[in-house]
């Protein structure tokens, strides 16, 4: 059970093997399919994540989440995407016209890039990159144009401020993730995501790195635009922020790509900090990817849990928060880590 | 409360105040020096309702004071003719009279003046007619 | 008792094919009637969108008088509309599918409601919550107040109550819903959806 | 030159947290508040010229639909003017259903205000927690009047009919559970941190300018002035039961939400009290000798009672026919509204829907 994916992938490298095309053409037809496989598993989860929102926000506030559509309510979030699809898109007078659409077009693009270097198991990353962890950073901070984007197009008064927040937010926290993330990677001395997965074998590195950790998990707060920092869609300020004007599927994609980002977020929280594919206390009955799916699901619960309990920020106290407590806290970390780290060599570690 | 007590005080500086079972009465023109005393030297500080009422040829414009945190309540009474309903506005005594006097004006037509921007409140701007003056005739939406 | 309304304004589904074809009388060009013949019918796949848009129906926030607090009481803890999917208040009209007109619509505010109403992505629909929505009310006779929501827009589900209950309320979604996966239930059997 | 430009955005009629059909038109210089404009009027159904072509009893479902979310205090507010009008005295037991059923009321309306409080700070689950228990609270309105909200429940002279037998045993239960419940809002609401950022030290409101503008309810008594008609001018029977009357220091949103929460507290004691004291009473009538078709006698009254949201004063004045010549309403939420434009100025977006949650403004009642 433990590597049946990767057997998976081998047996079907043989099969394009046995047609004798030039070795090119298979590395093409293999990163293919891991980008379906990829793809897949984030379009499920997404609507899946929809559904379990709905469920654990119901029993937070004691009443049942969607039960009535199929058994137990499960094809509810197939219905809404079904619904979205067939309404009516309609562009905003004066609106942009090609920014408006390509936002939501662009809106995947991010969290799908990262996810080819996420290391779902043992050696089961589709790229495994010798710089995972700067990759992601690099590539996850796209997001905040795309967002900038929606709301200029839209034309929108309430468009407009919630864009103009979200490049002020997104940006100032991309600094203390930066920061935080760098106090693993100093620990550790590499940049590849399957190595520091592996580097965790006796200690995990929340119990090495907490105060990291918890920057780290704020920050991702922050960057997924999820309750306490939801400023961008601050429901009752302004309507629904960038995303006022998008009707059926342009607002279907970026209600997706909301959860996408969470789960991104949740999956590289577990592989720097929760230890990845290894099992605690060593249970290796269940195989590496299984775990590394309930760490994940821990992490994406924790999310949901912040978002049905606490109001929002405002916009200052958000800035004041990122630049005043978080930048300086991650910075001390790092320094900790650099003076422990040489404490430690020096008594022979 | 004790309006007979106030009437027969402030009887020497204001001719027009009159008391009819425990209502102050007074002229529009002596109406701000009145409210100007009864707010300092008794101190009735809080202006708790403003409102009027047609009485057919004249208008009856109602200001209820009270002291607060004491209690106490006074109601203080002017008149005004229909044709020119203008009254002073209690603006500069008490600045919670701003809306009182807005809502007055959009239902019943009374001008205040020096008020800081009368416009109508309630009612949409194309309105004509004040709903509240007994001679409004207006089509109902029931289907007879 | 609760009803259901054929749309005053014939929208997006036509009746069947054999009898004339509504199109015919608007215009007699033959090319038009059958592009038009062919393209709006009751395909099966509309039937499968239909089913997933009655199953999904997001009410938009927009309360106007004591019958808002009743829809709020209705997506409350004790009569859950998230059961049936329906707890999702978009406050903005584009993500809207249906517009519960909650209290009484006053002359000042019935542009606004038709501008809102226009707003909204199709398909949409109009459900008329209380009595003020339906036909003006206990305001029916007053100087400023619009007697039915009818008057500005194509009503689909009207509820009556001063306010209604949360669970009328429910049960107009719900005769909204068998509404929407068989909009023929109107005209040839409305006792049917009324279960 | 750099330079920018003020620009006006529209919380328009239809807005997640406008309480209804308010319109804020907001001068903004970039996130922060120049100017701000309420536009009132989208609900005036006209109740005051509807109640001139009623009679005095007809006129009581029309005060259930001003402030919808406290219909009890408002047919309190009407009734009792015209029993002053007419001097008619109400037994006894009348007066004690009418203190328990209002201060229920009261507690109802504290419970909406405290929750979509919540919900225009981003809080959705504090928004459901105070409705779990208004639940319960329309459970018993039911049963003692029939209908959830609009009750129309008090007549002149005394009330529709006694309380149910089932009332009892309901409201003995409520009464038992309620402070945990308030303590459980504390614990969700108050004792959070982000929501003490949110609303510790803004839209603050000065004593005396609360005064001169006439401001009433909780909202004044967030701002330190204890002024509340229940003990500076006991009406009814309240001056029977003992009980504080919260008062805020700093008069900032937290104050006067936190004001709406010891309230809650202090209606749950006057109703223990009352039910003991009721229970003591002979079971005598609950309506007074008032003929079918009432004529008061022509002459005028302006009665005030402390409403959910501030002072509720009715000016009723007769011509001695069986309708009234003219009925006013004094809303206090139609004047703490005029006061949110000097609150606001300077504070951001967010903080425009703090103020305004926190002066908790139900636009049936400003539009009257």
């Amino acid at each position: 059970m433990e590597n049946i994916f990767v057997n998976i992938s081998g047996s079907i490298r043989e099969l394009i093997g046995v047609l004798g095309l030039p070795p090119l053409f298979n590395e093409a037809v293999m990163i293919t399919v891991k980008v379906t496989g990829i793809l897949l598993f984030i379009v499920l989860n997404a609507l899946w994540l929809v559904y379990m929102e709905r469920k654990v926000a119901g029993y937070i506030q004691c009443r049942y989440g969607p039960n009535r559509v199929g058994p137990k309510g499960l094809l509810q979030t197939a219905a809404d995407i079904s619904k979205l699809i067939s309404k009516e898109i309609i562009i905003p007078s004066g609106a942009d016209k090609i920014l408006f659409l390509l936002a939501p077009v662009l809106i995947f693009t991010p969290p799908l890039m990262v996810f080819m270097v996420v290391p779902f198991g043992q050696n089961m990353a589709a790229v495994d990159l010798n710089i995972g962890v700067f990759y992601f950073l690099a590539v996850a901070s796209l997001s905040t144009v795309i967002f900038w984007i929606a709301g200029w197009a839209s034309n929108n008064k309430y468009s407009l401020l919630g864009g103009m927040r979200v490049v002020a937010q997104m940006i100032s926290y991309e600094l203390p993730m930066v920061l935080a993330v760098l106090g693993v990677v100093m620990i550790t001395g590499t940049l590849n995501m399957s190595d520091i997965v592996r580097a965790q074998e006796n200690l995990w590195f929340i119990f090495a790195q907490p105060v990291a950790f918890l920057i780290y998990f704020i920050a991702g707060v922050a960057e997924c635009n999820r309750v306490p920092f939801d400023l961008t869609e601050g429901e009752s300020e302004i309507v629904a922020g960038p995303f006022t004007e998008y009707s059926g599927m342009g607002f279907a994609l970026f209600f997706l790509a909301e959860y996408t980002n969470v789960m991104l977020v949740s999956f590289m929280a577990a592989t720097l900090f929760l230890g990845g594919w290894l099992a605690p206390f060593g249970l290796t009955i269940i195989p590496g990817w299984a775990w590394m799916l309930i760490k994940v699901y821990i992490m994406i619960f924790l999310f949901m849990w912040l978002r049905w309990t606490y109001p929002r920020v405002r916009v200052d106290q958000l800035m004041g928060f990122g630049w005043k407590v978080l930048v300086p806290l991650s910075l001390a970390n790092i320094f900790i880590t650099g003076v422990a780290i040489k404490v430690l060599d020096k008594m022979g570690w | 409360m004790e309006s007979n007590k106030v009437a027969e005080q402030l009887q020497e500086y204001f001719q027009s105040i009159g008391n009819n079972r425990k209502v102050l009465t007074v002229s529009p023109d002596e109406l701000i020096p009145l409210m100007y005393r009864l707010r300092d030297e008794y101190e009735f500080n809080y202006l708790t309702d403003e409102t009027a009422v047609d009485y057919g040829d004249y208008f009856e414009v109602i200001y209820n004071l009270s002291r607060v945190p004491q209690g106490d309540i006074l109601m203080v009474k002017t008149k005004v003719d229909k044709e020119k309903a203008e009254v002073p506005s209690v603006f500069e005594v008490w600045p919670g009279a701003i809306w009182f006097e807005r809502e007055i004006f959009d239902l019943l037509g009374i001008k205040f003046t020096n008020h800081p921007d009368l416009r109508r409140i309630l009612l949409d701007d194309s309105f004509e007619g004040h709903p509240l003056r007994k001679d409004f005739q207006w089509v109902g939406g029931r289907e007879v | 008792m609760v009803c259901l309304e054929e749309r005053s304004i014939g929208m997006e589904i036509k009746k069947d094919l054999q009898t004339k074809h509504p199109v015919e009388d608007l215009t007699d060009d033959p090319v038009i009637i059958e592009q038009v013949k062919r393209t709006i019918t009751l395909a099966p796949l509309e039937k499968i969108l239909n089913l997933a848009r009655s199953n999904s129906l997001w009410p938009m926030t927009f309360g106007l008088a004591c019958c808002a607090i009743e829809m709020m009481a209705a997506g409350g803890p004790r009569f859950d509309l998230a059961r049936f999917g329906y707890e999702v208040f978009r406050p903005s009209p584009r993500q809207a599918d249906v517009m519960i007109i909650a209290g009484t619509i006053t002359k000042k505010m019935a542009p606004f409601v038709k501008r809102l109403y226009e707003q909204m992505p199709e398909p949409k629909w109009v459900v008329a919550m209380g009595s003020c929505a339906i036909s003006g009310g206990p305001f029916v006779d007053s100087y400023s107040v619009v007697p039915g929501a009818d008057k500005l827009l194509p009503v689909d589900v009207y509820i009556p109550g001063c306010p209604p209950r949360p669970d009328a309320l429910i049960h107009g979604m719900l005769l909204l819903k068998e509404k929407v996966k068989n909009p023929k239930v109107v005209e040839e059997k409305p006792w049917k959806a009324i279960k | 030159m750099l330079r920018t430009e003020e620009f006006t955005l529209n919380m328009g009629p239809q807005h997640p947290a406008t309480h209804g059909v308010l319109r804020l038109i907001l001068h903004l210089d970039g996130e922060t508040i120049v100017k701000v404009e309420p536009v009132v009027g989208y609900l005036h159904r006209g109740i005051e010229k509807l109640a001139e072509a009623r009679t005095y009893t007809q006129v009581i479902p029309y005060t259930d639909r001003l402030d919808y979310l406290a219909a009890m205090l408002n047919n309190l507010g009407y009734v009792q003017a015209v029993e002053k009008l007419m001097g008619i005295e109400i037994p006894e037991r009348a007066e004690y259903i009418r203190i328990i059923v209002s201060e229920m009321s009261r507690i109802a309306s504290h419970c909406i205000a405290v929750g979509t409080y919540a919900l225009d700070l981003g809080g959705f689950t504090g928004f459901m927690y105070p409705f779990r228990e208004r639940e319960k609270l329309m459970d018993m309105f039911e049963m003692i009047s029939g209908s959830r909200m609009t009750h129309s429940y008090m007549r002149i002279g005394g009330v529709a009919a006694d309380l149910p037998e089932e009332f009892y045993p309901a409201i003995k239960k409520f009464l038992k559970e309620f402070p945990s419940c308030v303590d459980e809002y504390d614990g969700l609401i108050t004792g959070n941190e982000i929501f003490q950022a949110r609303t510790k030290g803004v839209g603050v409101l000065s004593q005396e300018k609360a005064v001169q503008y006439s401001i009433s309810g909780p909202t004044l008594r967030g701002s330190g002035v204890n002024y509340d008609l229940r003990k500076a001018r006991p009406y009814g029977i309240y001056d029977r039961f003992d009980f504080e009357v919260p008062v805020g220091e700093k008069g900032d949103c937290f104050d006067r939400y936190y004001c709406r929460i010891q309230e809650m507290r202090q209606s749950h004691r006057i109703i223990e009290q009352a039910l003991e004291q009721l229970e003591e009473l002979p079971g005598g009538p609950v309506m007074a000798k008032v003929p079918k078709v009432l004529k008061p006698p022509k002459g005028e009254v302006y009665h005030e009672i402390e409403g959910a949201k501030g002072i509720l004063g009715y000016y009723v004045v007769s011509d001695g026919t069986t309708k009234p010549y003219r009925v006013h309403i004094r809303r206090p939420s139609f004047i703490n509204l005029d006061l949110l434009d000097e609150m606001c100025r300077g504070w951001k977006i967010a903080d425009v829907v703090a103020i305004l949650g926190s002066i908790d403004i139900v636009l049936g009642e400003v539009d009257c």
